[in-house]
């Protein structure tokens, strides 16, 4: 096929362009050409395709996401707002930390290892983009049945590219999710989380601007990879044989990403860029137009100059290669041998592609000639904006009228096997057969990782100052009520970073839904934006960026709709943490919230086949109280130890926080099936050796607590039921073994 | 005392046995892979990671860069060296040790609390323990299955060049449940599992690991 | 008894890390003969009697190789 | 422009476990044609000209194969 130049372009204004196949509609393409005032190049197409994608544009969900934005609470936290690769937030003592979610869970479905595996790469560079050293990574999962035939494929497979890919960057894995439902077989969710730490001056941004600096490309070479993967993984729905279109996967390389990582940090400590992208989705095509609108506009771009790893690519296919382990800077030309230098040192590839201009228009060339003349605004920001029609789902109405039916456990020997049933239930059984493969301990800052509530680390050693992050879904929730679901979701993450002892300070989301094109799945993503929105404004913290992931659908069944939240917090002295377990006898159980019968979305209910019901409705006043209370008792040392009620309420909880050190525990319930069972939100167990102290603080913050009982023994007694923590160690750690290994 | 450690491209412990050194008292003197010699340290410590990726053995390519023709030449005149985890690795490719490192034998990467038994302290790395002493440390690798040919692993046995076995079940399906050993002289010492992560409660399994490095001072001032 | 033979190979088109580690580091060792290197697999395969070709011919898809990323051939040992 | 192939495969003494996971992966998929299995490495390398066969012997045997676990053999493909 010869070169589609813009004089080409130019004189053959109607020949026919496959914007169809390339995923635009009519109207999207029209509207290219009235920007244009001339039909695009094939070139110009491949860019205009790609950037204005579901994924790359967010064209379904802006409209939505504008809340973050509007309601957002003003926070002197927020050093960089939501629009850049990731928020970041001042976490005081000259610190800066970035942190954000992202997805891959189509290309991980298609390539369970190189889709998680790249899926890690992809957010650890949207970090390192910033500025920051990358210190910690997180993956919550969604996986179908436990027991299905593939899941056994899909599960080994992403965990093994979680942690491929993480333990070989050398950042330690301190937190995830792993759920099993149904709606997730064909649809597994790989959302990935990544912190980096900065001081405040070494923020970077992805702007492009100076005319005269010098566009240079580092890292990887360019292949095939994924070409057109963004917008067709992204955007095209999976029929009942698989993925419409499969994708040409993407392969990670994690050794030339931790090159790639150290090259540029040692770069950025140099001050030698002014701005800096990351190749993502979208790869150059992104890139380029990101950073050129980021900045005065004008760029010129030498497209033959991009080294290849497979010279028989077009301009077209190198403008939408995905290759991995990529970056994009702004350099000075005073500035550029230095830099280049460093790259050797690396043994990085790096390559000027092009330098900055006056003027608004970026410029592509290709061997001399021009392939690409448009305004890169256009390109990256002025993609279409759908209002999507919205419509409440007919299963609202129903299953909020059915009324559960639930075993409900009485004698001795009904609650010990309603505990056993429970905790070796996938949902909550122990998850270490995969959090074992993650190395928790490089960069030897982590002070807390699994199965603790949030995942902590050190940022200071001399300070001990420290942050806390935790990532939180409840998907059966969000089902029922996606506004109180989102809600929940977020005061669940928040909770769980307080119960450590960390302030919350920031939230960033990772928004997994079916198709933007049927109107329930749009009014459950739309619900579950106000509910997050609402909830932020509420406690006053900042939404700092996300991901939106649509399309999670086979067929016309979609996923539970499963926005997950990841809640930042910070805490200045973590030697002061408040760990999840006790190793002494004779602490008093205190249950601190109040216990409802909230069997609606409950893991006792799934278990039993029962989805309906409803949700709780969430309590933020007292909510923020709680998180309040947990942070004083921290500093006040009151707390033992102290561990969040979710999942599996506090059969599930008294579980965990007896096998962590092997130490047994005796609770007297008053109604042990509502106690141990019920899953109501706000509530924390926590040991103490002063219930005085504990009960006065709860006082002051107004929180309902009881003594429900103490620690000690070699098994977990409650009322008059007896479980020896060997029995109980069998049947909470031998699920995952036994289907995975 | 100035302790080096080598930082490979894809090292990625590097740090944390640095700050093991400096938590013991010594001076810890960062290495370059480029350099051509190790510039006069009293000590070299090979740290984990996957250098070079790990790509076609692990430690099979980082052990020709070019600070190693240095190391292997200094060790065998008697300089102590660590190789910790992929620092094992190298120094069984540059054969200063014997045996190799294979893939775990249920194939996936384990990161656990690891209990060992210090078999021999006779080394200088690892005088600060008693023998039998039981320690706990953290163990992280996907290719930590220590293998040799029966004559090797005979002599290891006889000539008690064994430095610290896993206690309980073996994790990785090495022989004997070697977890580390030495070379004849003791000054060399391959370790599987990480001490540079049990230096201080806070941040791993306790401060088990730390005897490997106050052992090394000691030695040195000597 | 035989021995049946299964390469698997990235297939051209897909990143190979491994072979471009090798690639780079036999020039540092002065070996400057390769132009490119590509590093698979290759299992061999015990045998008694005689297996059908097609049984091993669908394990070395399903099993031996992943068709998304990497092709196979299959032969038997003399 | 010649290839050579390197086939490198752990010695018969050297355990195995990713060919051992292999063999008792079959069985459960329906295959019982196989009595063992042995995973090893194979090397494609793109040469141009005529390189000395004992420079590629010679890469072989101290890059590519560790001779402590492993065997390797070395052809040129035509
Ligand atoms: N659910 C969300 N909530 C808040 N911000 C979001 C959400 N989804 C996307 N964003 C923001 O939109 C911007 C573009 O997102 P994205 O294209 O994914 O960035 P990148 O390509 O760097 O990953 C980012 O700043 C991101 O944080
Ligand atoms: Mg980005």
């Amino acid at each position: 096929m010869s070169l589609d130049t813009v004089k080409n372009a130019t004189n053959t204004p109607d020949n026919s362009q496959p914007f169809a196949e390339l995923g635009l509609k009519p109207d999207e393409y029209q509207r290219i050409r009235d920007i244009l005032k001339r039909r695009p190049t094939s070139s110009e197409l491949a860019m205009y395709s790609v950037m204005w994608s579901e994924h790359c544009s967010y064209k379904s969900s802006k409209v939505h996401l504008k809340q973050f934005g509007e309601k957002a609470p003003k926070s002197d936290a927020l050093l960089v707002g939501i629009g850049e690769n990731a928020g970041v937030v001042d976490v005081g003592q000259g610190y800066a930390v970035t942190f954000k979610i992202e997805s891959h869970n189509h290309p991980s479905f298609v390539e369970p290892y190189q889709g998680a595996a790249t899926g890690v790469g992809g957010i650890v560079r949207d970090i390192l983009t910033m500025g920051a050293r990358p210190v910690a990574v997180m993956d919550p999962l969604r996986f179908g049945p436990a027991d299905a035939t593939d899941t056994r494929r899909v599960l080994p497979g992403i965990v093994a590219g979680v942690g491929g890919y993480g333990n070989c960057l050398g950042l330690p894995n301190i937190g995830g999710e792993i759920v099993f439902d149904e709606t997730y077989i064909g649809n597994p969710l790989v959302n990935a989380l990544c912190v980096g730490v900065m001081k405040h001056d070494e923020i970077k941004l992805a702007k492009a601007s100076g005319a005269g600096n010098l566009v240079v490309l580092f890292g990887a070479k360019t292949g095939g990879d994924g070409i057109g993967g963004v917008s067709v993984l992204a955007s095209e729905t999976f029929g009942e044989e698989g993925p419409a279109k499969r994708p040409s996967v993407q392969v990670g390389d994690p050794f030339a990403e931790k090159v790639l990582i150290e090259c540029s940090l040692e770069i950025f400590a140099a001050d030698l860029v002014v701005g800096i992208q990351d190749l993502g989705g979208a790869g150059l095509s992104c890139a380029t137009s990101e950073l050129a609108s980021g900045g005065t506009g004008g760029m010129q771009v030498e497209l033959d100059r991009v080294p290849l790893r497979d010279p028989s690519l077009s301009p077209e296919e190198i403008l939408m290669s995905e290759s991995q382990e990529r970056m994009c800077a702004i350099v000075e030309p005073k500035n550029i041998d230095k830099f280049m230098e460093i790259c050797k040192k690396w043994d990085v590839t790096a390559t000027v592609i092009g330098e900055v201009t006056d003027g608004e228009r970026l410029i592509i060339t290709w061997h001399g000639e021009v392939i690409v003349d448009v305004p890169p605004r256009t390109v990256a920001h002025d993609g279409p904006v759908y209002q999507r029609p919205l419509a409440k789902p007919t299963y609202i109405e129903e299953v909020a009228k059915q009324t559960l039916d639930l075993p409900m456990p009485a004698s001795a020997a009904e609650i010990k096997a309603a505990v056993l049933k429970i905790v070796s239930a996938p949902n909550i059984a122990d998850k270490s057969w995969v959090t074992n493969q993650y190395d928790r301990y490089v960069l030897g800052n982590t002070v807390q990782s699994q199965p603790e509530d949030s995942g902590m680390v050190r940022i200071d050693e001399e300070t001990h100052l420290g942050v806390a992050v935790s990532t939180d879904a409840n998907a059966n929730w969000s089902y029922l009520n996606p506004y109180e679901g989102a809600k929940l979701a977020l005061l669940e993450a928040c909770r769980n970073v307080a119960t450590a002892g960390a302030k919350p300070l920031a939230v960033t989301n990772c928004l997994n839904f079916g198709s933007p094109e049927d109107p329930g799945v749009m009014w459950q993503f739309a619900e579950s934006v106000r509910g997050l929105a609402d909830a932020c404004l509420e406690m006053g913290l900042p939404v700092t960026g996300g991901n939106v992931s649509f399309y999670n659908q086979t067929g016309d069944v979609a996923i539970l709709p499963t926005p997950v939240i990841g809640v930042l917090g910070v805490i200045d002295d973590v030697r002061t943490r408040t760990p999840m377990s006790f190793k002494d006898a004779g602490l008093s159980l205190y249950l601190i919230g109040e216990t409802k019968s909230d069997f609606a979305g409950s893991e006792w209910a799934y278990l039993h086949g029962q989805r309906g019901g409803v949700a709780p409705v969430s309590d933020i006043p007292t909510a923020m109280r709680l998180n309040d209370l947990l942070v004083a008792g921290r500093t006040e040392q009151v707390f033992v130890a102290a561990h969040d009620l979710s999942q599996g309420g506090l059969a599930a909880v008294i579980t965990e926080m007896t096998l962590k050190n092997g130490v047994g525990a005796k609770l007297n319930l008053s109604n042990a099936a509502m106690d141990l069972l019920s899953e109501t939100p706000g509530r924390v167990l926590v040991a103490v050796k002063d219930g005085a102290k504990l009960e006065a603080l709860c006082a002051k913050h107004s929180i309902p607590v009881a003594k429900i009982g103490e620690t000690g023994g070699d098994s977990l007694i409650i009322n008059d039921a007896t479980i020896a923590l060997t029995e109980l160690r069998k049947a909470y750690t031998e699920t995952l073994p036994k289907l995975f290994s | 005392m100035r302790i080096g450690v080598v930082t490979f491209p894809g090292s990625l412990d590097d740090r944390d046995a640095q700050r093991a050194v400096r938590e013991a008292g010594g001076e810890a003197v960062a290495l370059w892979h480029g350099d051509s010699s190790i510039n006069n340290v009293d000590a070299v410590i090979l740290p984990g990671g996957f250098s070079y990726g790990d790509y076609l053995r692990c430690g099979a390519i980082s052990r020709f860069a070019p600070v190693m023709t240095d190391v292997i030449a200094k060790a065998k005149e008697g300089l102590p060296v660590l190789g910790i985890c992929n620092g094992f690795q190298i120094l069984c490719e540059s054969h200063l040790l014997p045996g190799a490192l294979t893939r775990n034998k249920d194939l996936h990467f384990i990161c656990k609390d690891q209990e060992l038994e210090i078999v021999n302290n006779k080394t200088l790395w690892t005088s600060d323990y008693q023998v039998g002493q039981h320690i706990t440390i953290p163990l992280k690798n996907g290719e930590g299955s220590f293998q040799c040919d029966d004559n090797t692993l005979n002599m290891l046995e006889s000539e008690g060049r064994i430095v610290a076995r896993y206690v309980g079940e073996n994790p990785n399906g090495s022989r004997n449940l070697i977890a580390g050993i030495t070379n004849e002289r003791g000054n060399i010492v391959g370790l599987m599992p990480h001490p540079e992560h049990a230096i201080e409660d806070l941040c791993g399994p306790g401060t088990d690991g730390l005897g490997f490095f106050t052992s090394i001072l000691k030695a040195m001032v000597k | 008894m035989a021995k049946i033979i299964v390469e698997v190979m990235l297939k051209p088109e897909i990143l190979d890390p491994q072979g471009q580690a090798v690639a780079s580091a036999l020039p540092r060792l002065g070996f400057n003969f390769a132009k490119s290197v590509r590093q698979g697999k290759r299992f061999e395969i015990e045998v008694d009697g005689e297996p059908s070709m097609a049984d091993i011919e669908k394990a070395a898809e399903v099993l031996l190789s992943n068709p998304v990323i990497e092709n196979y051939t299959v032969r038997v040992e003399k």
